[in-house]
C-alpha cells in the first residue's frame, strides 16, 4: 500500500485525537458549587440497610432514624450519662422493674397527628412483634423475655422487666426506639407482629415526629431530609440535608472542596494536615471496642487457648501502644470490656499490659509447644477506620516476637460472624458498639452469656467472674460503677477476651458547627448550624 | 467448509519468536523478576514482614526507596518478595487449566456427540459469567486464600481451553493420516495421543502464554477485592488495595502495580510473539481469551 | 424463525443453569446467610433467628427451596435481598442501569478509538505508529484495571481536581427523573443541563478507566482482521476502481472486517462486566459491579441470584444481539 | 501510439529485484498477452502499471499512457492523487478470482456504481441504468435483478462477468486482465474470453493479458510477451511465439506449460 491510505491513516489519527480531547475537556467542568445555603451535605459511608426503626439496627440507620423520629427519653448532646425528656418524662419504680413513662408537652407527627401514649405503646409492641435485629432492646437480655409494655392512662404507659433493670432509662433514647405514627402506618401495612409490611413503605416516606421528613431514599446511595413542618423543637438551621454514602478518600476531598460540609468517616491518616481555614477537625474516642478472643472450648482451642497461663501470655505479649499508634491519636486503650466513656468502666488494668518478660515466662508455664494458632479477623469492616487487618498483622507480629506462631484468616464479616456465633473459631479480633449505654450492655461478655459462649466460654467455667457478674447486674444506684469494675477486674484475670482498642473518630466540617458527636447515633442533623 | 491445515507434528517456531524485539524484552523482563524470586533472601532486603509502625506511610526516602506501609513495613522488599505470590500461583493455575481444559476440549472434540454436548454447554454456562463473579461468588464459597483464588480462577477459565481445544482437535481428526490411523487399528485414545496430541500442542501453549496475563490480573484483581492472599504476605494485588484508602501515601498502590504490569506486558509481549510466529491461520483460533 | 425458537429455548436453559450454579454454589458456603443478616443481639435470640428463617423461606429443605425461587422468577418475583432489605428487582433496576450506562460509554470509546487506532495500525503497517498503537494495545491488556482506577482515581481527582469524586453524580444534585436509570440520558430527558453535565462528569474517568482493557483488546484483533481484509483481492479490486480512500477504507475495509470485530466487541462486553466489578469498587459507582461484591462477600443469595440472572440474561442478549447484526451485515449469513 | 508503452520498469522489494527492465508496448484495440511461470513478474508488472504495488515497493522505469484525448508521458510520476483519478477511469482492471474480487457484502449494483458516480458524477439513477446496460452488455441474465444481489448468489463465470462490467463501466481505455480464466471452470472460460475480445474490439481498449495459460493466449491475444526474471525475453505475435519461440526459455515454456490446466487449482502468483 502507498501514500493513499497513509494520508486518511493521519487523518483518523487527527480525529481520534479530537475526540479524546473534547471528552477530556468535558470531563473537567461538571462539578458546579450549589448556590443554596439551605442545603448541608454529609458524607458517610453507609451501613444502611433500612430505615424502618424497628428494623434498623446500624450506625447509617441510626443517624437518619434519630432526624426523623423522637424518642421517649434523650441523650442531650455527647453525654450518654443522663437520659432526658422528649416525648415522655419518666420515673423510676424502687424496684427498678418498671419504668414509667408520661407524655411530656405536646409533639405532632409529619401527618398532623398528635403523638399519644397508643402510638408508643404501638411502636414498642412493633420492634418486639416483627423480631427485627434491635427487638433484644426491649427484652431481658439474659432470659430472652420480652419487656412487659402498658398504657396505664391517656398520659401514661409502663415498661416492665422481670428483673431489676437500672439501664431502662438508657436503652429508650435508641433511635430504634423511634415513635411511629400508628394511624398512618396501620393504613400501609403496620402491625406490631410478624405480618408487618410497612417496611418499604417507611423507606420511601418517613411518619416520625422528628426534626426531619424523608425526601429521598436509597440504601446504597444517599438520603435526602425535608423539614418536617410539623415538628415542635428548634426549627434546623438546614432546611435539607443530604446523606452521602462516599468512602473516606472522597470525604477527605469533599468536605477540602465543599463538597460537603460534615465527613463522618475519615481516619487519623486521612485528618492529618487536614485543618486549615473553615475546616474544623473535632477528635473524640470512639466507643466501639475493638477486643481479642480466645476460645476457651477445650475442642477448638487447639488446647492452647483455653490455658489461662497462654491467654495471660497474649495479654502481656500484645503491644498496646502500637495498636494505638496505628489508630492514630486520640486512640485510647479501655482496662476493660465498658468503653472509656460509660459508667463502670476500668481505666487500666495490670493483666492488660505490655510485658514482653511476663509473657515469655507466662507462655513457658502455659505448656505452649509451638502450635500454630489461627487468629481470624473480619475484612471488610473495619473500627472506626481502622483496619482489621492491620491490627491483625500487629497482634500477629506481638505475638511472634513472644513465641507465638500465628496464622491470619482474614474473612468477609458474613463469614465470620457466621463461625464465630457458633463458637468455631481458636482466636481473633471483633468490635462491639454499644447497644445502649450502660455497663449492662457488656455482661455479655460472661462465661455462658451470648458474647462468651462465642468464645467457648461456658457457665461452668470462672466461677469468679460470673459472681462478679451477677453482683455487678444486681447492684443498684451508686454501687454499680465500683460493681461492673469489679467484673471487669475478675475478667481480665481469668477470661477469654482482650480489649485492645477504641480508636479515634473525627468528625470534620467545612463552614458549619453544632455537630455534637454522640456514641449512640454519631449526629444529631437537625443541630448542625 | 475446508478444515484448518495442519502441517504434521509441526513443531513451535520458537527460534523465530526469539528473535524479535518484544519477546527478546519481554523474556528479559521475566528473567529478572524469576531471578528476583529466586533471589529475594540474597538482595540484602528489609525483612518484608518487619514492622515499624512508628515509621507508616513513610514517602519514599534513601531508606525506603519505595516508602513504607501503614505498618511501617518496607513497601520494596515486600514489591520484591511479592513475585514469590503471583508467579508460582499463576504457573499452577495456567498449567491446571491448560490441563483440564485441554482433556475436556480433546474428550469432547474427540468422542463428539453426547459427551461433546455436555462438556461445551458446561462451559458456555461458565463463559455467560464475566470470570470475575464467578470467582468471587467461588471464593467468596471456600474463603479467602491465594489457594482458594486459584481454584476459583481454574473453575472459569478452563472453558476457553477446552473451547479452542475443542476446534483443534475437530480439526485434526479429518486428517488423513488420523483416519489412517484410525483404520490400521488404532483405539480413540491412542490415535488422540499419538496423532492427534502433538499438533495441537502449539497453538494451546501458545494460549497458555497469552492467558498468563490474564490470569495473573485476575489473580492480582481478587487480592484486591480482599479474596485472595491473606496477609502477612506480601502479595501485588492486596498491596494496590491497601492503598485505595491511603490516597495521601501514592507510593502504596503504584509500586505493586507496576510490578503486575511489568509481569503481565512481559508476558503478553512473549505470547504475542509466538502467536505471530505461528501460522496465522491456527493463531486466529487462539485469540479468543478473555479477562 | 425455527432458529431463533431453538436459540430462545437454549437461553432459557442456560439461564436456569446460571440460577442452579448460584444456588448451589451460594448453598455450599459454610457460613449460613441468616446469621450473616442479622445484628449482633438479635443473631443470638433464637426467636429472632427463626422468624427470620421463616420470613426468608431459609427453613425450607434446599431443593424445595429452589423450586420456590424458581416459581416466584415466573412471576418476575426475584425475592428480597438480604443486604439491602429491597426486592432485588428494585435493587437491579436501580443498579443495573448503572452499570449499563457505564459498560455502554466504554464500549463506544473501545470501539471508536480502538478500531480509529487499529487503522491507523494496519494501514501504516510496521512503521512507527503502528508500532506505538501496538505498544499502546499490549499496555492496555496488560494494565490491571483496578490499579489503573486508583491511580487515574488519585491523579485526576484527588490531585489535580479535574473529575469530580466518586459516585455518579454530586451530593448536591437529586438523581433526574427515572426514564431509562441512565442518568446522562434522564438529566437531558428532564432539561437539567446541570445535573447532566455533572454526571457525565462522574462518568468519564471511570469509563475511560474500563475502556483501557477493551480498548487494547479491540485493537490487537481489529488490526489483525484488517490486515487479513487488507490483503484480499477486493480491496485491491476497489482500488483499482479509482475509488476515493475513504470510500475504500469504509465500504470495502471495514466492512469486511466488522464481522470478526463484532465477534470480539462481544467478548469483550464480558470482560468489561468483569472490569466493572474492579473500576465500580475504586468509583463507589453503585452498579451490579459492586452489589455482586457486596452480596457474594455477605452472602446475600437472593441478591447473588439476582446477579447471575441477570448477567446471564446480558450476556445471552448481546450474543443474540450480535448474531442479528452479523444477520444485517453480512448478507450471506442474511439469506441463507 | 495509443495505449501503453512501458519501458525500463524496474520494481524492487525488501532489497529484491522483482521486475528487471520490462519493456512492452500495450496498443489500442489489441490484446497484448503476458505469459511466464509462477514468480516471473507479470502479476507485479500489471499492479506497478496501475499502481497498486506493493507497499513499500520501489518502481522506476516509465509508463507512458495516450488515448487521444489524454497523455501522460508516465504514469510513474504522477502523484497519488493523479493517478487515482486515473485509475478505474482510464485504466481499469480485472483480477483473477472474481470471488474475493468482488466485495461480499456489498450488493452487485452498489460495487458496479460506486466508481461511475465518483468519475462520471452520475446521478444515483443514471449510474443504476447505466449498470444495468452494462450488465445486459456482458450478458448477465435479468440485469435489473442482478443489481440487487449479492455476490454469493451468482456463479463464478457470472461473477468475472460482472467484474469486466464492472472494469469498462467508466469507459477506460486500458484494461489489465490479470489471469481472468484461471480460476473459472474449463466449461465458462471459452464465453470470458470471448467477452474479453468482443470489448477490446468493440471499445478499442489496449488489454494486457496476463496469464500462465498458452491455451488462454493462443485463443485472444494478438500479441505474447513471454517473461522470465523480471524481465520480457521475447515479444511477438501469438502466432509466431506458439509456433516458432526464438529463445530457448519460451521454447521450454510453450513445451512445459499445459494447454488447460485443471479447473479449479489456482495458485496464488507473485
Amino acid at each position: 500500500m502507498n501514500h493513499l491510505p497513509a494520508r486518511l491513516a493521519a487523518l483518523t489519527a487527527t480525529a481520534a485525537a479530537v475526540a479524546l480531547i473534547v471528552s477530556g475537556c468535558s470531563a473537567g467542568g461538571g462539578s458546579t458549587q450549589s448556590s443554596s445555603s439551605k442545603t448541608l451535605v454529609v458524607d458517610n459511608t453507609f451501613d444502611l440497610k433500612t430505615s424502618d426503626p424497628a428494623r434498623a439496627f446500624e450506625l447509617t440507620g441510626s443517624i437518619v432514624d434519630k432526624a426523623l423520629y423522637e424518642t421517649a427519653l434523650t441523650f442531650e448532646g455527647s453525654d450518654v450519662t443522663k437520659p432526658v425528656p422528649q416525648l415522655t418524662t419518666y420515673t423510676m419504680s424502687d424496684d427498678n422493674k418498671t419504668i414509667t413513662l408520661t407524655l411530656n408537652g405536646k409533639h405532632v407527627f409529619s401527618s398532623g397527628n398528635p403523638v399519644t401514649i397508643d402510638d408508643i405503646v404501638w411502636s414498642y409492641k412493633r420492634v418486639q412483634g416483627i423480631a427485627g435485629n434491635p427487638s433484644f432492646l426491649l427484652t431481658n437480655l439474659s432470659t430472652g423475655k420480652p419487656f412487659a409494655i402498658e398504657k396505664t392512662s391517656d398520659t401514661t404507659m409502663t415498661i416492665t422487666d422481670t428483673a431489676a433493670n437500672p439501664a431502662l432509662p438508657f436503652i429508650l433514647p435508641n433511635p430504634s426506639l423511634g415513635v411511629l405514627d400508628e394511624k398512618t402506618l396501620e393504613q400501609h401495612g403496620g402491625t406490631t407482629d410478624k405480618t408487618d409490611s410497612a417496611e418499604q413503605y417507611l423507606n420511601g416516606t418517613s411518619a416520625g415526629s422528628g426534626p426531619y421528613e424523608l425526601s429521598s431514599y436509597n440504601a446504597t446511595s444517599k438520603v435526602v431530609f425535608k423539614l418536617n413542618p410539623k415538628y415542635v423543637g428548634t426549627k434546623p438551621a438546614f432546611g435539607r440535608v443530604v446523606l452521602n454514602n462516599v468512602t473516606g478518600p472522597s470525604q477527605k476531598t469533599d468536605v477540602q472542596g465543599n463538597q460537603a460540609q460534615l465527613a463522618l468517616n475519615l481516619n487519623s491518616q486521612q485528618v492529618s494536615g487536614l485543618e486549615s481555614g473553615s475546616i474544623k477537625v473535632a477528635k473524640f474516642t470512639s466507643s466501639n471496642l475493638g477486643y481479642l478472643w480466645l476460645n476457651q472450648n477445650a475442642s477448638v482451642s487447639g488446647g492452647v487457648t483455653n490455658q489461662p497461663d497462654f491467654v495471660k501470655a497474649v495479654r502481656h505479649a500484645i503491644d498496646y501502644k502500637s495498636l494505638q499508634t496505628i489508630a492514630g491519636t486520640g486512640s485510647t486503650q479501655p482496662g476493660g470490656m465498658v468503653p472509656s466513656q460509660f459508667l463502670g468502666s476500668l481505666a487500666s488494668d495490670e493483666n492488660n499490659t505490655t510485658d514482653s518478660a511476663a509473657a515469655k515466662s507466662d507462655l513457658q508455664s502455659s505448656g505452649y509447644k509451638g502450635q500454630t494458632i489461627t487468629l481470624s479477623y473480619p475484612t471488610d469492616a473495619t473500627l472506626d477506620g481502622v483496619s482489621f487487618a492491620d491490627m491483625a498483622q500487629s497482634v500477629q507480629s506481638n505475638l511472634e516476637s513472644a513465641g507465638v506462631k500465628v496464622k491470619l484468616n482474614g474473612l468477609p464479616i458474613a463469614t465470620l460472624l457466621d463461625s464465630f456465633r457458633a463458637g468455631k473459631l481458636q482466636a481473633g479480633l471483633m468490635y462491639w458498639g454499644p447497644d445502649f449505654p450502660d455497663p449492662s450492655d457488656y455482661v455479655t461478655f460472661s462465661p455462658g452469656e451470648g458474647l462468651g459462649l462465642r468464645a467457648g466460654w461456658t457457665k461452668d467455667m470462672s466461677p469468679s467472674v460470673t459472681k462478679a457478674k451477677e453482683a455487678a447486674i444486681a447492684a443498684q444506684g451508686d454501687a454499680r460503677a465500683s460493681a461492673y469494675e469489679a467484673w471487669q477486674k475478675a475478667a481480665n484475670a481469668d477470661g477469654a477476651f482482650v480489649p485492645l482498642l477504641q480508636a479515634a473518630r473525627y468528625q470534620v466540617t467545612n463552614g458549619v458547627s453544632g455537630n455534637v458527636p454522640n456514641a449512640i447515633w454519631t449526629v444529631d442533623l437537625a443541630t448542625v448550624e | 467448509m475446508t478444515a484448518v491445515q495442519l502441517p504434521r507434528r509441526r513443531a513451535l517456531r520458537v527460534p523465530v519468536a526469539w528473535r524479535r524485539p518484544a519477546a527478546i524484552a519481554g523474556s528479559v523482563v521475566l528473567l529478572a523478576w524469576v531471578l528476583v524470586a529466586l533471589l529475594d533472601p540474597l538482595l540484602g532486603l528489609q525483612d518484608p514482614l518487619q514492622q515499624s509502625v512508628g515509621d507508616a506511610f513513610r514517602a519514599p526516602s534513601a531508606a525506603h526507596p519505595f516508602g513504607t506501609d501503614a505498618l511501617g513495613r518496607d513497601v520494596l522488599s515486600r514489591t520484591l518478595w511479592g513475585v514469590r505470590s503471583s508467579l508460582p500461583l499463576a504457573v499452577a493455575l495456567v498449567a491446571g487449566s491448560l490441563v483440564v481444559g485441554s482433556v475436556l476440549g480433546a474428550v469432547a472434540g474427540y468422542l463428539g456427540g453426547a459427551v461433546d454436548e455436555v462438556i461445551m454447554r458446561i462451559a458456555d454456562l461458565v463463559f455467560a459469567f464475566p470470570t470475575i463473579i464467578l470467582a468471587m461468588v467461588v471464593a467468596a464459597a471456600l474463603g479467602p486464600s491465594l489457594l482458594n483464588a486459584v481454584v476459583a480462577l481454574l473453575v472459569v477459565s478452563w472453558p476457553n481451553y477446552a473451547r479452542v481445544m475443542r476446534s483443534l482437535v475437530l480439526g485434526a481428526r479429518g486428517q488423513e493420516y488420523v483416519v489412517a490411523g484410525r483404520l490400521l487399528g488404532a483405539g480413540p485414545f491412542t490415535s488422540l495421543r499419538r496423532d492427534v496430541l502433538p499438533n495441537v500442542s502449539a497453538p494451546m501453549l501458545v494460549l497458555a502464554m497469552l492467558d498468563f496475563g490474564n490470569q495473573i490480573l485476575l489473580l492480582a484483581g481478587l487480592s484486591f477485592l480482599g479474596l485472595g492472599a491473606v496477609p502477612p504476605t506480601p502479595e501485588w494485588g492486596s498491596m494496590v488495595a491497601d492503598g485505595v484508602t491511603q490516597f495521601s501515601s501514592w507510593w502504596l498502590a503504584t509500586f505493586p502495580g507496576l510490578a503486575i504490569f511489568s509481569v503481565v506486558v512481559a508476558f503478553n509481549l512473549i505470547g504475542d510473539s509466538l502467536r505471530d510466529a505461528l501460522d496465522p491461520r491456527t493463531a486466529g483460533a487462539v485469540q479468543g481469551s478473555s479477562i | 424463525m425455527r432458529y431463533i425458537a431453538i436459540r430462545l429455548g437454549l437461553s432459557v436453559v442456560l439461564l436456569i443453569g446460571v440460577t442452579i450454579i448460584t444456588f448451589v454454589l451460594t448453598n455450599l458456603v459454610p457460613a449460613s446467610p441468616v446469621t450473616a443478616a442479622l445484628g449482633e443481639r438479635a443473631a443470638g435470640d433464637p426467636k429472632i433467628v427463626a422468624a427470620y428463617k421463616a420470613a426468608q423461606g431459609l427453613d425450607k429443605p434446599l431443593p424445595v427451596q429452589y423450586f420456590v425461587y424458581l416459581g416466584h422468577l415466573l412471576q418476575g418475583n426475584l425475592g428480597t435481598s438480604i443486604g439491602t432489605r429491597n426486592p432485588v428487582t428494585q435493587d437491579l433496576a436501580y443498579a443495573f442501569p448503572a452499570t449499563a450506562e457505564l459498560a455502554i460509554f466504554a464500549i463506544v470509546i473501545a470501539v471508536v478509538v480502538g478500531l480509529v487506532l487499529a487503522l491507523v495500525a494496519a494501514l501504516r503497517r510496521n512503521r512507527l505508529s503502528d508500532q506505538l498503537i501496538r505498544a499502546v494495545s499490549v499496555v492496555g491488556i496488560s494494565v490491571p484495571t483496578f490499579w489503573l482506577a486508583v491511580a487515574a482515581y488519585f491523579l485526576f481527582f484527588f490531585v489535580l481536581h479535574w473529575v469530580p469524586g466518586s459516585g455518579r453524580l454530586s451530593a448536591i444534585y437529586d438523581a433526574p427523573p427515572r426514564v431509562t436509570g441512565f442518568f446522562t440520558i434522564d438529566a437531558l430527558l428532564a432539561g437539567e443541563p446541570d445535573v447532566f453535565a455533572d454526571a457525565f462528569a462522574h462518568l468519564v474517568l471511570p469509563g475511560l478507566v474500563l475502556a483501557v482493557y477493551t480498548l487494547g483488546l479491540l485493537v490487537r484483533f481489529a488490526r489483525s482482521s484488517i490486515l487479513d481484509v487488507l490483503n484480499q483481492d477486493h480491496v485491491r479490486a476497489a482500488r483499482a476502481k479509482g475509488l476515493p480512500a475513504h470510500r475504500v477504507i469504509t465500504a470495502y475495509l471495514l466492512r469486511g472486517a466488522l464481522l470478526p470485530i463484532l465477534t470480539i466487541v462481544g467478548l469483550a462486553f464480558g470482560s468489561l462486566l468483569s472490569g466493572a466489578v474492579l473500576t465500580e469498587q475504586v468509583f463507589a459507582w453503585g452498579g451490579i459491579g459492586q452489589y455482586a461484591y457486596r452480596a457474594s462477600t455477605s452472602l446475600d443469595l437472593p441478591s447473588i441470584m439476582g446477579v447471575g440472572l441477570i448477567v446471564g440474561l446480558v450476556y445471552i442478549t448481546v450474543n443474540f444481539v450480535i448474531d442479528v447484526i452479523y444477520g444485517f451485515v453480512d448478507p450471506r449469513v442474511r439469506v441463507g | 501510439m495509443s495505449g501503453l508503452d512501458i519501458r525500463g520498469l524496474t520494481l524492487e522489494l525488501g532489497g529484491r529485484r522483482i521486475l528487471d527492465g520490462v519493456d512492452v508496448e500495450v496498443p489500442a484495440g489489441q490484446v497484448t498477452g503476458l505469459a511466464g511461470e509462477s514468480g516471473s513478474g507479470k502479476t507485479m508488472t500489471g499492479l506497478a502499471v496501475i499502481g497498486l504495488a506493493p507497499a513499500g515497493a520501489k518502481v522506476s522505469g516509465t509508463v507512458a499512457y495516450d488515448d487521444g484525448e489524454v497523455r501522460v508521458p508516465d504514469l510513474l510520476a504522477l502523484r497519488p492523487g493523479a493517478m487515482n483519478r486515473l485509475r478505474g477511469r482510464r485504466i481499469a482492471m480485472v483480477f483473477q478470482d472474481p470471488t474475493a474480487s468482488l466485495q461480499p457484502m456489498l450488493s452487485v449494483g452498489t460495487q458496479l456504481t460506486d466508481h461511475m458516480r465518483h468519475h462520471l458524477h452520475l446521478s444515483r439513477s443514471a449510474a443504476r441504468t447505466r449498470a444495468a446496460e452494462l450488465l445486459e452488455r456482458v450478458r448477465v441474465p435479468s440485469p435489473e435483478a442482478a443489481l440487487k444481489r449479492y455476490p454469493h448468489q451468482f456463479s463464478g463465470g457470472q461473477l468475472q462477468r460482472i467484474a469486466f462490467a464492472i472494469a469498462i463501466a467508466c469507459e477506460p481505455k486500458v484494461l489489465i486482465a490479470d489471469e481472468p480464466t484461471t480460476a473459472l471452470d474449463v466449461t465458462v472460460q471459452a464465453g470470458v474470453l470471448r467477452l474479453l475480445r468482443e470489448l477490446t474490439d468493440d471499445l478499442g481498449l489496449a488489454v494486457l493479458l496476463v496469464t500462465h495459460d498458452l491455451g488462454v493466449m493462443s485463443a485472444v491475444a494478438d500479441t505474447v510477451a513471454v517473461m522470465r526474471n523480471g524481465s520480457v525475453v521475447e515479444h511477438g505475435s501469438r502466432f509466431q511465439i506458439i509456433t516458432d519461440p526464438q529463445t530457448a526459455y519460451a521454447k521450454e515454456l510453450v513445451e512445459s506449460l499445459p494447454h488447460t490446466p485443471p479447473p479449479g487449482t489456482g495458485e496464488g502468483e507473485a
